[in-house]
């Protein structure tokens, strides 16, 4: 019961953190991109979902099916009007960064701003599922286990588009060698901004899903791309895998520490844990030592 | 124009007589000194971004545009010498900062030389302004502010006013209410009380903490947890496990959310289920709709009186929004009262002050009069009975409805 | 042969499974010049990073006079005299020459800073025949001059032994020749030094000591002229290409070098 | 930051200019401090409140990592210790102690943090700082919840608007002043190489470890004061109110968009963005966020090398131009 229960929580909230941190890895892993503006393209896609659920009456999985090209297609837009200037001038050098993190900063303001106009302040939710579901004993929700499950099969699906498509390798490669890549023929802009605008869509989907359970406001983007930004750096920049242990390591510390130890030390102890391992391992879980 | 010449004319006079009070209220700006504007300016400077944007655009900000269309619509703000002046509103965005706060404060005294000055939204907030309010004379309606110094900062600050209570008061008030109800053998003794680690969570959770055993209760589980933590789902099951009769939960709006989900997933149904902020929320009923019956909280209201059910009509037509039932009401006493002053006495701040302190005001909860400044007769303890917040507790109080416990079970 | 000035016995590094430096022992004395050459990938680099502290020894011990160097961070090394160049030349882009050299006088005990560094930045940056660009940026230097600034920065340094890792390579034949000259002097002058060089030239005109590695071993020590003919060099050289170290890839520099591909001194890594 | 004098200064038209920049400094500086003295009313003093706070940050955030490139987000951690410090100990211990609790327990604090992380590098330097500043607020919010039983502490001193403003000029004079000396320092001269190249920077002898903690302690030490100088103003302090990290965010922001590699770079980002906030804020309070959103792409796509760079570039010019 007790053991179920705590499975359960560190599954779901684990699996959250890893689904919404997996776009931006990939943003910041290959396309090079510090998003700042992250959280607030997720929170766009709660508010979309919102609208689309209560206003239009669409189920909201959906709406999930919608959300994912969408979000590929303003971040790949983004990428390509707003970073490739950054990105040229550069020639993706440290400037990039800097650049990057300046511009990102922006786009966020303006996002949350655009947010703020059309639905204020105030916080908006939904219901979606919310009945028990009984597992060996623990109730769940089932919109929790529908979350979860999207993000599993989210999460495999790009595992299997990395790692068996030609498109994936050529990821693979811009993420692990941006110099050298061009020298096997890859477009490293092109792939980047493919990857900026799978992350996108990766984002997008998980405000879909966010929305299905949590409650959420127009100013409430800068937490999840923190969160993320934590789950990306202590897993390894550019390493999913790292976003799966990194994600779960931190939902289980939680859910662990709120049950046994603490409520009150939960996000102390996530930031402790991002901390240490930081400091045993300076590149994160799956991250290779910077060359 | 003719009007208006001998409006000026007698404006100068009223100065003239005036300006031997007005060196009494050094503080009191320019405008304060002419009797008869032409118009009230109105300042505030509330969170339109930032986490304190959600509090100020369900409780505050509604409010404020409502009653400067309420008055404005009727023409303006009647003076007793029988004109009535419009306001003009000068607005800020505080970005949830105490300082940025502080500052358009400065800038709405200085610069723009508004007659007064509406309150931000919440307890940080409001005492972080509350020096300069009170360095330049102007009246503080902290009307969503709650904080166990307010007796004592009523005292520093002689132009503030504190309308919603101290958490001592809610937290205490509660505990008290349910011993009634366990002598009437409603319920038991075991009390499960989980409060966010902040400033509302720990004021109150420390005032419940502290009587609960006088009242003859035993406290199972006494946690707090962190703003913003995403999963509260460890905590209810544990909770559950405890089979607790009371729960309480000193909670802000997106936990109060996650905390009735997780409960009625879970199903987990005390006899008596508390939940903090946000449960006074029309979202909160929005989203579990007839679920709702039978949670309890802070607040509350007589929703059967006709002027408060007017207000909620009125609140609903400009706003295009429902008021929640704790605050907002209390927030717009507030404005009625500060209106009713100026009425009485006209701009001059001092004289507003002292009125609000003073007088007895008729609002859609009543006549209210304050108590060293601070209003007294709040609703402590309210509960969801046929899709109303409604209030129950303090019992004696005139529209208090008998609570519904135990509180029905959750409905799929 | 007098008391040997550097003395590397038994000194062993591995990465992973490959052992870059196994079992190195060699010996240099005060005044001496010797030459390291071998193969790519023969162990030369990882053995000058050890000297220099850039890498940590597994085993082994390095003395230089009395003063075990294995352990030592290397600003200590630097500290007991032991200074060096990189093979994919480093110098401080973003900082005037002068400063470069600046920053090779300012850190150790006998070095200078401010006011009193003024004339020996001048005369070192005139002695390696960079006169008169004292606030130009090192990064705009050519890649040659940038090879003399970062000569010059090390030997702000004062060192007792100088390391220079392929400081010829590259070099068109003038160059070549002023090069060696440079080199020549600082000899003349009583400089110890190393030279990881693949520029048989340079190697038979400056050095009259060779020490020669193969995948990580002692392959032959002893005078330029004999150990060069030796067969089994010979056969190192000519033969199969050997794995190249396990080591970081190098940060490439912009223009002519980022041809080279070979291993470089160290990455960014500590 | 040379060790030989820096071209500028060293007698061509700009030694001049410099000079003449030197005196407008001290004059200008004479003029800040007067003042409340000559009318300026609160308005205008609690703008200046503003840009001195973030001024005094963003330098001291620069003198860090303007040379090393270490981009940190722990300012606000500093912040809010001192800010936190006197809520604390603000009430029972004379003004001066205060302050000086209030560095101590900063610069212990950077010492610690330092010489566990200084060996990252990167943007995981930059996330690590950023959990740091959480972990800071999250522990002192348990503490306070869980030991001291009260959340939000009363601060009532009496310490004016215009004692603020005076202390943070003092505090901006000082912070210059120390990037002065480290400018002209050994220590100065070893943190550009470690900016450039920290292989290199160990390899001329320079412990790069100590260097960089050293500043940084210097640099969170001023942080933190500007924390204890700040918090009389707000009367209530709570940690989500001393710890917010949108302060980290905004001196990073001014420090770079003005040139963190200057001295005087970060104070020349702070105005232009402080008074732009300003701007914004009072005449689109609604439309504010987008504004700015969008002002703030047009200085990266316009202004790409911060405004100390654009500067210099139009100097250059004018200069290459003067001398045709």
């Amino acid at each position: 019961m007790l053991i179920v229960d705590v499975l359960l929580a560190g599954f779901t909230l684990g699996g959250m953190y890893a689904l919404i941190a997996m776009g931006l890895t990939l943003q910041y892993g290959v396309a090079r991109i510090m998003n700042l503006s992250y959280g607030e393209v997720l929170v766009m896609s709660a508010f979309g979902t919102w609208f689309a659920v209560t206003r239009l009456d669409w189920n909201p999985v959906a709406v999930l099916l919608a959300s994912l090209p969408l979000g590929y297609l303003a971040s790949w837009l983004i990428y390509r009007v707003l970073m490739m200037p950054l990105v040229r001038r550069s020639g993706a050098g440290p400037a990039l960064e800097v650049d990057s993190i300046l511009a990102t900063f922006g786009l966020l303001f303006l996002l949350q701003g655009v947010l703020l106009l059309a639905f204020g302040g105030n916080y908006y939710s939904y219901s979606y599922l919310s009945q028990p579901v009984d597992i060996l004993g623990s109730q769940v929700a089932a919109n929790r286990l529908v979350v979860l499950g999207f993000a599993a099969a989210i999460g495999l699906g790009l595992y299997l588009l990395l790692t068996r498509s030609r498109l994936g390798t050529a990821v693979r490669a811009v993420a692990v060698a941006p110099r050298f890549a061009p020298l096997v023929g890859i477009d490293v802009w092109r792939l980047s901004a493919i990857a900026f605008g799978i992350g996108g869509a990766l984002v997008a989907g998980g405000g879909t899903l966010l929305s299905m359970f949590l409650p959420f406001s127009a100013t409430m983007g800068v937490v999840f791309a923190m969160k993320a930004l934590v789950v990306v750096i202590m897993g390894g920049v550019g390493n999913l895998l790292g976003c799966l242990v990194a994600g779960l390591m931190l939902g289980f510390a939680e859910t662990l520490v709120a049950r046994f130890v603490d409520p009150g030390l939960t996000l102390a102890v996530n930031f402790a844990l991002f901390l240490l391992v930081l400091l045993l391992r300076p590149a994160g879980l799956f991250g290779r030592v910077a060359r | 124009m003719n009007t208006r010449r001998s409006f000026l004319r007698r404006s100068a006079l009223l100065t003239a007589s005036a300006a031997s009070l007005a060196f009494a209220t050094l503080a009191a700006g320019p405008a304060a000194a002419q009797a008869g504007p032409d118009k009230i300016r109105i300042g505030w400077a509330v969170a339109k971004t930032g986490p304190n944007a959600p509090g100020v655009a369900t409780t505050v900000l509604p409010n404020y545009k409502l009653w400067v269309e309420e008055i404005n619509a009727a023409g303006g703000i009647q003076l007793k010498s029988g004109k009535r002046v419009p306001v003009e509103v000068v607005e800020y965005d505080d970005r949830s900062s105490s300082e940025e706060a502080v500052r358009a404060i400065e800038r709405l005294v200085t610069q723009d030389k508004v007659d007064f000055i509406l309150p931000p939204w919440g307890t940080g907030t409001n005492l972080a302004v509350g020096p300069t309010f009170h360095k330049h004379g102007y009246p503080l309606l902290a009307a969503t502010a709650v904080t166990d110094r307010a007796p004592d900062l009523v005292k520093r600050w002689p132009n503030a006013f504190f309308f919603l209570g101290t958490g001592h008061g809610y937290g205490e008030a509660l505990v008290s209410y349910l011993e009634q109800e366990r002598k009437a053998g409603k319920i038991g003794t075991k009390v499960a009380m989980m409060s966010v680690a902040d400033g509302f969570g720990v004021d109150l959770g420390g005032a419940a903490r502290k009587v609960v055993a006088k009242h003859g209760f035993e406290l199972v589980y006494d946690k707090t947890y962190p703003v913003g933590t995403q999963d509260l789902s460890p905590m209810l099951n544990e909770i559950k496990a405890l089979a607790p009769d009371v729960f309480i939960a000193f909670s802000y709006p997106p936990d109060t959310l996650g905390i009735t989900d997780q409960a009625k997933v879970i199903g987990f149904n005390p006899k008596v289920f508390y939940t903090g902020v946000g449960t006074q929320f029309p979202l909160y009923k929005n989203k579990f709709g007839a679920n709702v019956d039978g949670v309890m909280s802070l607040g509350g209201i007589d929703a059967d009186d006709p002027a408060v059910q007017a207000y909620f009509r009125r609140h609903k037509e400009v706003t295009g929004q429902e008021p929640d039932r704790f605050a907002s009401p209390i927030v717009w006493v507030s404005l009625q009262m500060l209106q009713q002053a100026i009425e009485r006495v006209g701009v001059d701040r001092a004289a507003v002050s002292k009125e609000l302190a003073g007088g007895t005001f008729d609002t859609i909860l009543g006549q209210v009069k304050l108590v060293d400044r601070q209003w007294p007769k709040l609703w402590w303890v309210g509960q969801w009975q046929d899709g109303e917040f409604r209030g129950i507790a303090p019992t004696d109080r005139a529209g208090a409805r008998p609570a519904v416990i135990p509180k029905p079970a959750w409905k799929p | 042969m007098s008391a040997p000035l550097l003395k590397v016995a038994g000194l062993t590094k591995a990465f992973g499974g490959l052992v870059a430096v196994d079992k190195l022992s060699f010996e240099v004395a005060p005044g001496e010049v010797i030459g390291l050459v071998g193969p790519n990938g023969s162990g030369k680099t990882t053995a000058m990073n050890l000297i220099s502290g850039a890498l940590r020894a597994d085993r082994g011990s390095i003395r230089l006079g009395e003063a075990e160097l294995v352990g030592l961070r290397p600003d200590r090394i630097v500290r007991h005299g032991v200074a060096r160049t990189f093979q994919l030349v480093r110098v401080l882009g973003s900082l005037s020459c002068a400063d470069n050299v600046a920053a090779g006088l300012a850190f150790h005990p006998g070095g200078a800073f401010g006011a009193g560094a003024r004339e020996r930045i001048h005369a070192l940056l005139a002695r390696v025949g960079l006169g008169g660009r004292e606030e130009l940026p090192a990064g705009e230097l050519t890649y040659i001059d940038q090879k003399r600034l970062e000569l010059a920065r090390a030997l702000a340094l004062s060192p007792r032994l100088l390391l220079l890792d392929e400081w010829l390579a590259g070099l068109n034949p003038t160059e070549l020749r002023e090069g060696i000259a440079l080199i020549r002097s600082l000899r003349d002058e009583g400089l110890t030094m190393i030279l990881v060089e693949h520029v048989m030239e340079a190697v038979h005109a400056l050095c009259n000591r060779c020490v020669v590695m193969n995948a990580g071993v002692l392959l032959a020590d002893g005078p330029t002229a004999e150990v060069l003919r030796n067969p089994e060099v010979v056969r190192a050289y000519l033969g199969e290409d050997v794995e190249t170290d396990d080591l970081p890839p190098p940060r490439l520099p912009t223009g002519e070098a980022a041809t080279q591909l070979n291993l470089g001194a160290g990455g960014q890594h500590a | 930051m040379n060790a030989l004098p820096s071209p500028a200064a060293a007698g061509n038209p700009a030694g001049a200019g410099r000079l003449a920049l030197q005196a407008l400094m001290v004059a200008g500086l004479a003029l800040l401090a007067a003042l409340p003295w000559l009318g300026a009313d609160d308005y205008l003093i609690a703008v200046g409140i503003n840009i001195l706070q973030y001024g005094v940050l963003a330098t001291a955030w620069a003198l860090f990592s303007g040379p090393t490139r270490y981009v940190s987000l722990a300012t606000v951690a500093f912040f809010g210790i001192g800010a936190y410090t006197a809520a604390v100990v603000g009430e029972t211990l004379p003004w001066p102690a205060v302050l000086a609790v209030a560095l101590g327990i900063s610069v212990v604090l950077a010492l610690v943090v330092g010489l566990a992380t200084l060996r990252l590098s990167g943007v995981h330097f930059v996330i690590f700082t950023f959990g740091l500043a959480e972990l800071v607020h999250q522990l002192v919010n348990w503490y306070e919840v869980n030991v001291t039983r009260t959340l939000g502490r009363y601060l009532f001193v009496d310490i004016t608007q215009v004692q603020i403003y005076w202390q943070l000029l003092a505090l901006l004079v000082g912070v210059l002043a120390t990037g002065w000396a480290i400018r002209r320092s050994r220590l100065g001269l070893a943190l550009q190489v470690i900016g450039d190249d920290e292989v290199v920077a160990r390899h001329v002898g320079i412990d790069t470890t100590r260097a960089k903690l050293l500043l940084f302690a210097i640099s969170a030490g001023f942080i933190g004061l500007a924390g204890a100088v700040m918090a009389p103003r707000w009367t209530y302090i709570d940690p989500a109110i001393a710890f917010n990290p949108v302060i980290s965010f905004q001196v990073l922001i001014m420090a770079l968009l003005g040139g963190a590699n200057r001295l005087f770079g970060p104070l020349l980002g702070v105005l232009p963005v402080a008074i732009l906030f300003e701007l914004l804020s009072g005449s689109f309070p609604n439309h504010f966020m987008i504004l700015l959103g969008l002002v703030f792409m047009a200085i990266v796509y316009f202004i790409p090398n911060g405004l100390f760079g654009l500067l210099q570039r139009r100097r250059h010019r004018a200069g290459k131009e003067g001398s045709k």
